[in-house]
C-alpha cells in the first residue's frame, strides 16, 4: 500500500495541523476523503501562513488600491507602485520569526533570500533591504546568541548575494525572549511594461521547475511552525531546519530576469511556504487553469521521496515557471548561460484540477478553488475580547510611576538604553552601498537611493512599529506605525507613496489577541486612508509567543516614499553652525509606554500618546514643502526618547560630528 | 579606450565598476563573461567585487579557474593593465597575479564602511594623477581583507614599493588604531613588481559620484586611463 | 598534556551549500570521479587532564556545548597523548 | 569507491584568529585546562579509482591545487575503501 494514496482519518488531520471541521470540509470539497499526499497539500495550504484564515476577514478592511498601485494588494507576490517615467517599484516585507528561534543564522538568511524571490519574480532587480529586528534583553545569553546568529545571517545572504542592507530597526523587549521577531522587506525596480504575473496563462502551457534540487528542507516548516507556539519541546524540531544559498540565488536572479526581459514568461512564481503545492495551486487560480504534473521529474537532492515530501519540500532557491511549449530550448539556454538547472514537471490543463502523478500512478486530484485563498481555503472571525491587562496599564500614572529625577540623569540613562544606543555594531555588517545608489542609509530617519533609471529621481524606505504603544492601545498604536513610518520618509525629503506590513501577533485563538489584532487592522487603515498610502500586501504571523505570554503586538510598517528631486534629500543630523532648530507639531506631555518610563521603572504603562491623523497629514506636507523649496539643512523625527534623545542624535550625526544644540 | 569587467558567478559590483567607468569617467565599458575565451581588445580589465561563487572554500578559490582567467593571466603576464578590486584581489592572490592572500578579518566580521587610504607612491600607473601623500576617503565592504604574506614576501613588497595603499586616519597617520581588518603593515592595495597589476581591498567604483558621498576613486581610474593612453598614443 | 582533534559537519540531511558548489568546480576542472563534497570544521586543541579519559570527556564536553551548533551538526572527537613541550 | 578526508589547516605561523577567539570563549565558560585552539576545514569526499594509491594520488592533487592556498595553508589528507554503497 503506497503510504501517499492510502486513505487519512480525522487523526491524521489533527496530527498535520487541521482542525476537525477543517478535515469534514476537505472531504465535503472533495465529494470523498482525501489520500494522505491530498491531506498534506490542504494542510499547507490552509495552514495560517498560506491562507490567511484568521486575518483576511480584517485585512480586507484596509485601503488596498491606489491611483499609483499597478496591482491589487495580495494579487501577485509583492505590491506594484508606479514612479512614472515608464518605472515601477516592487517592494514587501514578510517575516522569518519561527525558523530564526530554532536557527537563528538560516533562518533569517532564509528570511532574506525569501523576500528577494518575492521581489524578482516579479521581474524587479532588487536594490535594497531592510530588516525590522526584535530580541528579548541583551543580559540574556540566549538572546545574544540569537541576536549575533540573526544579523549574521542577514549580513552574509544579503552581502553575498548582492542587495544593499540600507535600513531597519532593532528592539530589545522581553516579550521577544524566546520568540525573536525577524521582518526582512525587500525594494525592486522595472519596467512598468516587463512586469511578470504569478499566473498559468492558459491550457497546454509547459510548467517549468527553475532552480535547486527538491529536498526534504523545512517539510512542515514555515508553514505548520507559524500554528504553534514555542516551548520547551522545540528542540525535536530541529531536523527542520532549511538552509539557504545566496550565490545560487544570484544565478537564480540573473536566470529568471533574462528569462523575463526575453519575452518567454507567460508566468513565474517563487516557491516560499509550502513549496510546490503553494505556486502551482496559487498560479493555477490566477491563470483559471489546472495543472497535470508529474513528480518523477522534479529534480531531487534526495533519493526515494515520496510525493508528500515533494509537494510539502521548502527547499530554498526554486521558482516555478509557466512557458510556451516551442520555448522550452530558449528558456534551457538562458538557464544554461547562469548553470541554473530547469526541468519540464507538467502541462497546464482545463479541468481546473490539480494532478499529480508520481512512479506512474496519481497520487492526487484536488480542484484547485478549494485550496487557495479566497477559493475553498477557510475564513474565520475570530472572538474578541478587551484584554483585562488594559484596566491596569491604562489606569497608571507614568509621570508618578517615574519619581523624582534630574533631566541630565534621565537623559543619560535614556542614552545608554540598548533601545536608543548606537546599532552601528548591526549595521556596520551590511554592505549598504552595494549596486552605487545609496545616498543615506542607517544614520538617517530613512534610506536614500538614487535612481540610476531615473535620473534625478531618489526612493526613500523606513520600517517602523513601537510595540509598546500597539500594546498600550493597539488602535492608536496601529496608527502611530503608519505615522511614525510616513514621518521618517518626509524627513528625507519624500512623498510618502504606499506601505507594506508585516503584521506579527500572538495565538489568534486568544480572543484578547485577536482584539488587539482587530483594533491595530483598524488604526493602520484609517492612517492610510488619511495620508493616501494603500496597503499593498505584507504577511501576517501569528502564533509569536512564548512561555506562556504573546509578544507585544507588532504591525511593522514598511513605508516607501518618492524623491522627485535629488535636491530634496535632507539627512537627520545638523549641517551648518548657526542653523535655527525648530520643532514641528506640539509636546503633549504624555509618557505612557515611553523608552524612559521602561528604562527607569522596566514597566510598560499608560497610555498611547494621542494621535490626530489630520494634524499628521499636515505636519506631512508642512514639512515636505518647507524642503522643497530649499528651507531645512536636517529634519529629525522624535520618536523613541522624544525630543531630547532626537536632539542627542541629530548632534552626533551632524555633519564631521561637531555639531551641539542650544535649546531655550 | 576601452575597459574590460570581468563577471563571475557571484560577482556583485560588477555593474558598479561598469557604471562608474561609462558614466562616471566617460570611457567605453564592456562585460567579460568567466565563460568566455576573449577579452575582445580591451585595454584594461578590472576583476570586480562581489562573492564570486559564493565566497565558498576561500574568496577567489574557484573563479581563479574560470575559462576567462587565462585570458587575463596572460594579458597581465604581457603587460596588460589589470585592477583587481575586493574580491577581485583575492582572486589575482589566488592565481598567482599578486603575492600573499587575504585572510578572515581580525574582527571575524563583515566590515562596510567609509575608511581612509594613504597613497604610498604618485608615480604608478594607478596613481599617477595622484601624490604620494594623498588621503582618500573610499568605502570597504568585506570579510577577508586582512592581508597576509610571509616575512620575505613582506619585505620584497617594501623594498620593491609595491606597497600602494595602507589604511590611515583623516590626516594620513598609519597606525594599528587605523587597521579596520588586520592587515599586516596597514596594506590595503599592492601591484605586482612589474607594476602592472594592481589590487586593492577599498572599492573606489562607490566613490565616483558626489551623491554617493566621495569622488575620491576617480583619481584612480583616471590614472589608468592617462597611463594607457600615453603607452597607445 | 593532550591533543584533541575535533571534526564537526552538517548532518547528512543537510544540505551542504558549500561542498555543493566545490564539487561542482571539481567537476569543471576535470575531477570527474570526485564526488559527494561535504565541508566542515576541524578543530585542534590542546587539553591539560590527569588521564586520556578526563581529556576524552572534557574535549567530548567542549565539542558539544561550544564547538557544534547541536541543531544542524555532529561531531567526532579523538584525543591522543602528547609531550608537554610539543607543538600543537 | 574510496573515501578521502581532508584538514586543511593555516600554517603554525600564522595568527589564527578564529582559534584565538573560540579560546577566549572557553576561559570565560570556566575551561581552564584547554587551549591552542586552531580551526581549519574538514573536508570529506568520495573518489572513484582503481586503487587506494591512484585515490590517493587525486585526493592530493585536488587538496594541492584546490581544497588549500600553499600561501597560507598545510594539508592533510587520508583516504579509505568503502563499500560503494555507503553513504559519505
Amino acid at each position: 500500500m503506497n503510504p501517499d494514496t492510502h486513505t487519512t482519518t480525522v487523526e491524521d488531520a489533527k496530527n498535520l495541523g487541521l482542525t476537525e471541521q477543517e478535515y469534514e470540509s476537505i472531504c465535503e470539497l472533495l465529494d470523498r476523503v482525501p489520500n494522505y499526499t491530498e491531506l498534506g497539500v490542504y494542510s499547507v495550504m490552509w495552514s495560517e501562513h498560506c491562507s490567511y484564515k484568521n486575518s483576511i476577514a480584517q485585512l480586507k478592511t484596509l485601503p488596498r488600491s491606489g491611483s499609483r498601485l499597478l496591482v491589487e494588494a495580495g494579487e501577485e507576490n509583492a505590491g506594484l507602485v508606479d514612479i512614472e517615467d515608464g518605472y515601477a517599484v516592487a517592494f514587501k516585507i514578510e517575516s522569518h520569526n519561527h525558523p530564526s528561534a530554532v536557527e537563528p543564522y538560516q533562518g533569517a538568511a532564509t528570511g532574506v533570500g525569501g523576500i528577494l524571490r518575492d521581489i524578482f519574480t516579479m521581474g524587479a532587480r532588487p536594490i535594497a533591504a531592510l530588516d525590522s529586528l526584535r530580541f528579548g534583553r541583551l543580559d540574556n545569553q540566549r538572546t545574544r546568541f540569537l541576536f549575533e546568529g540573526v544579523v549574521k545571517g542577514i549580513s552574509n545572504y544579503g552581502n553575498s548575494f548582492g542587495v544593499p542592507t540600507v535600513g531597519g530597526e532593532v528592539f530589545f523587549e522581553d516579550c521577544y525572549c524566546d520568540n525573536p521577531l525577524v521582518n526582512v522587506m525587500a525594494v525592486g525596480i522595472l519596467k512598468a511594461d516587463q512586469t511578470a504575473s504569478a499566473t498559468s496563462g492558459a491550457p497546454k502551457k509547459a510548467v517549468m521547475i527553475l532552480g535547486a534540487r527538491t529536498g526534504r528542507d523545512g517539510i512542515h516548516g514555515a508553514s505548520l511552525l507559524a500554528s504553534r507556539e514555542f516551548d520547551e519541546k522545540t528542540e525535536d524540531m530541529r531536523p527542520t531546519v532549511q538552509v539557504g544559498d545566496p550565490f545560487y540565488e544570484k544565478m537564480l536572479l540573473e536566470a529568471s530576469l533574462e528569462l523575463i526581459a526575453s519575452g518567454i514568461v507567460i508566468g513565474m512564481q517563487d516557491m516560499g511556504a509550502a513549496g510546490i503545492s503553494c505556486s502551482t495551486s496559487e498560479m493555477s487560480q490566477k491563470g483559471r487553469t489546472g495543472m497535470n504534473i508529474n513528480l518523477d521529474l522534479v529534480p531531487l537532492r534526495e533519493a526515494d521521496m515520496s510525493a508528500y515530501e515533494i509537494m510539502l519540500s521548502e527547499s530554498q532557491e526554486r521558482m516555478l515557471l509557466v512557458i510556451e511549449e516551442q520555448d522550452i530550448a530558449q528558456a534551457e539556454a538562458i538557464c544554461e548561460k547562469w548553470d541554473v538547472p530547469i526541468a519540464r514537471i507538467g502541462t497546464t490543463t482545463d479541468n481546473g484540477f490539480i494532478q499529480l502523478h508520481h512512479n506512474g500512478e496519481r497520487v492526487a486530484n484536488i480542484p484547485v478553488e478549494s485550496l487557495v485563498l479566497g477559493g475553498g481555503a477557510p475564513v474565520y472571525i475570530r472572538e474578541q475580547q478587551e484584554p483585562v491587562y488594559l484596566n491596569e496599564t491604562l489606569a497608571a500614572n507614568p509621570r508618578e510611576l517615574i519619581g523624582s529625577i534630574t533631566p541630565s540623569d534621565a537623559f543619560n540613562q535614556l542614552l545608554e538604553s540598548p533601545n536608543i544606543a548606537s546599532k552601528r555594531w548591526v549595521y556596520d555588517q551590511y554592505d549598504s552601498m552595494v549596486r552605487s545608489n545609496t545616498v543615506q542609509s542607517f544614520d538617517s530617519d530613512a534610506a536614500v537611493l538614487r535612481l540610476k533609471e531615473v535620473p534625478g529621481k531618489g526612493l526613500a524606505v523606513a520600517t517602523d512599529c513601537n510595540s509598546r504603544y500597539v500594546y498600550l492601545n493597539p488602535y492608536r498604536g496601529g496608527a502611530i506605525a503608519v505615522a511614525e513610518a510616513a514621518r521618517n520618509v518626509v524627513c528625507s525629503g519624500a512623498t510618502p507613496l504606499a506601505i507594506t506590513n508585516c503584521l506579527n501577533f500572538g495565538n489568534p485563538y486568544n480572543p484578547e489577541v485577536y482584539w488587539q489584532f482587530a483594533k491595530a487592522v483598524r488604526g493602520i487603515g484609517d492612517a492610510c486612508r488619511s495620508f493616501d498610502t494603500p496597503v499593498t500586501g505584507g504577511n501576517v504571523s501569528f502564533h509569536n509567543e512564548s512561555q506562556e505570554k504573546a509578544v507585544y503586538p507588532t504591525p511593522t510598517i514598511g513605508m516607501l516614499g518618492l524623491i522627485e528631486d535629488l535636491n530634496h534629500i535632507t539627512p537627520a543630523g545638523f549641517q551648518n553652525k548657526g542653523d535655527l532648530i525648530a520643532l514641528l507639531g506640539e509636546v503633549g506631555n504624555e509618557l505612557g509606554g515611553s523608552e524612559l518610563l521602561s528604562t527607569l521603572t522596566e514597566k510598560v504603562a499608560g497610555d498611547a500618546p494621542a494621535i490626530d491623523l489630520e494634524v499628521e497629514k499636515r505636519l506631512h506636507l508642512t514639512l515636505l514643502t518647507a524642503i522643497q523649496n530649499g528651507y531645512i539643512s536636517s529634519a529629525h523625527d522624535c520618536s523613541e526618547g522624544g525630543l531630547a534623545i532626537a536632539l542627542a542624535e541629530s548632534s552626533i550625526n551632524s555633519k564631521e560630528q561637531t555639531l551641539g544644540a542650544d535649546v531655550g | 579606450m576601452k575597459i574590460g569587467v570581468v563577471v563571475f558567478p557571484g560577482s556583485n559590483c560588477d555593474h558598479d565598476a561598469y557604471w562608474a567607468i561609462k558614466h562616471n569617467l566617460g570611457i567605453n565599458a564592456e562585460f567579460l563573461f568567466h565563460k568566455e575565451h576573449d577579452l575582445k581588445g580591451c585595454d584594461a580589465i578590472i576583476l570586480p567585487g562581489g562573492f564570486s561563487y559564493g565566497d565558498y572554500l576561500r574568496s577567489g578559490a574557484i573563479a581563479r579557474f574560470s575559462p576567462i582567467m587565462k585570458e587575463v593571466i596572460e594579458f597581465a603576464n604581457s603587460g596588460g593593465l589589470v585592477i583587481g578590486i575586493c574580491n577581485g584581489f583575492q582572486i589575482l592572490c589566488e592565481s598567482g597575479l599578486l603575492p600573499g592572500a587575504l585572510l578572515r578579518n581580525r574582527d571575524l566580521r563583515f566590515i562596510s564602511k567609509f575608511i581612509h587610504i594613504r597613497i604610498e607612491r604618485g608615480d604608478t600607473i594607478f596613481t599617477g594623477e595622484l601624490n604620494r601623500g594623498d588621503v582618500l576617503r573610499i568605502p570597504i565592504a568585506h570579510g577577508e581583507g586582512n592581508y597576509h604574506a610571509d616575512k620575505a614576501t613582506l619585505q620584497r613588497l617594501e623594498e620593491n614599493d609595491q606597497i600602494i595603499f595602507t589604511y590611515c586616519d583623516p590626516k594620513g597617520n598609519v597606525s594599528e588604531d587605523t587597521n579596520p581588518n588586520g592587515s599586516q603593515l596597514n596594506i590595503a592595495g599592492i601591484v605586482n613588481e612589474a607594476g602592472n597589476v594592481l589590487g586593492m581591498m577599498p572599492h573606489p567604483e562607490r566613490a565616483c559620484d558626489s551623491v554617493l558621498g566621495s569622488t575620491d576613486g576617480v583619481g584612480i581610474f583616471r590614472s589608468l586611463i592617462t597611463a594607457r593612453e600615453e603607452v597607445a598614443v | 598534556m593532550f591533543k584533541a582533534q575535533v571534526d564537526v559537519m552538517l548532518r547528512p540531511a543537510i544540505l551542504d551549500v558549500e561542498g555543493k558548489t566545490v564539487e561542482n568546480a571539481l567537476r569543471s576542472l576535470g575531477y570527474e570521479n570526485a564526488g559527494h563534497v561535504r565541508i566542515g570544521k576541524h578543530i585542534t586543541l590542546k587539553i591539560e587532564a590527569e588521564s586520556r579519559e578526563e581529556a576524552q570527556r572534557i574535549a567530548n564536553d567542549i565539542s558539544k556545548k561550544v564547538l557544534s551548533n547541536p541543531v544542524m551538526e555532529d561531531y567526532t572527537v579523538s584525543v591522543t597523548e602528547i609531550e608537554t613541550a610539543e607543538a600543537a
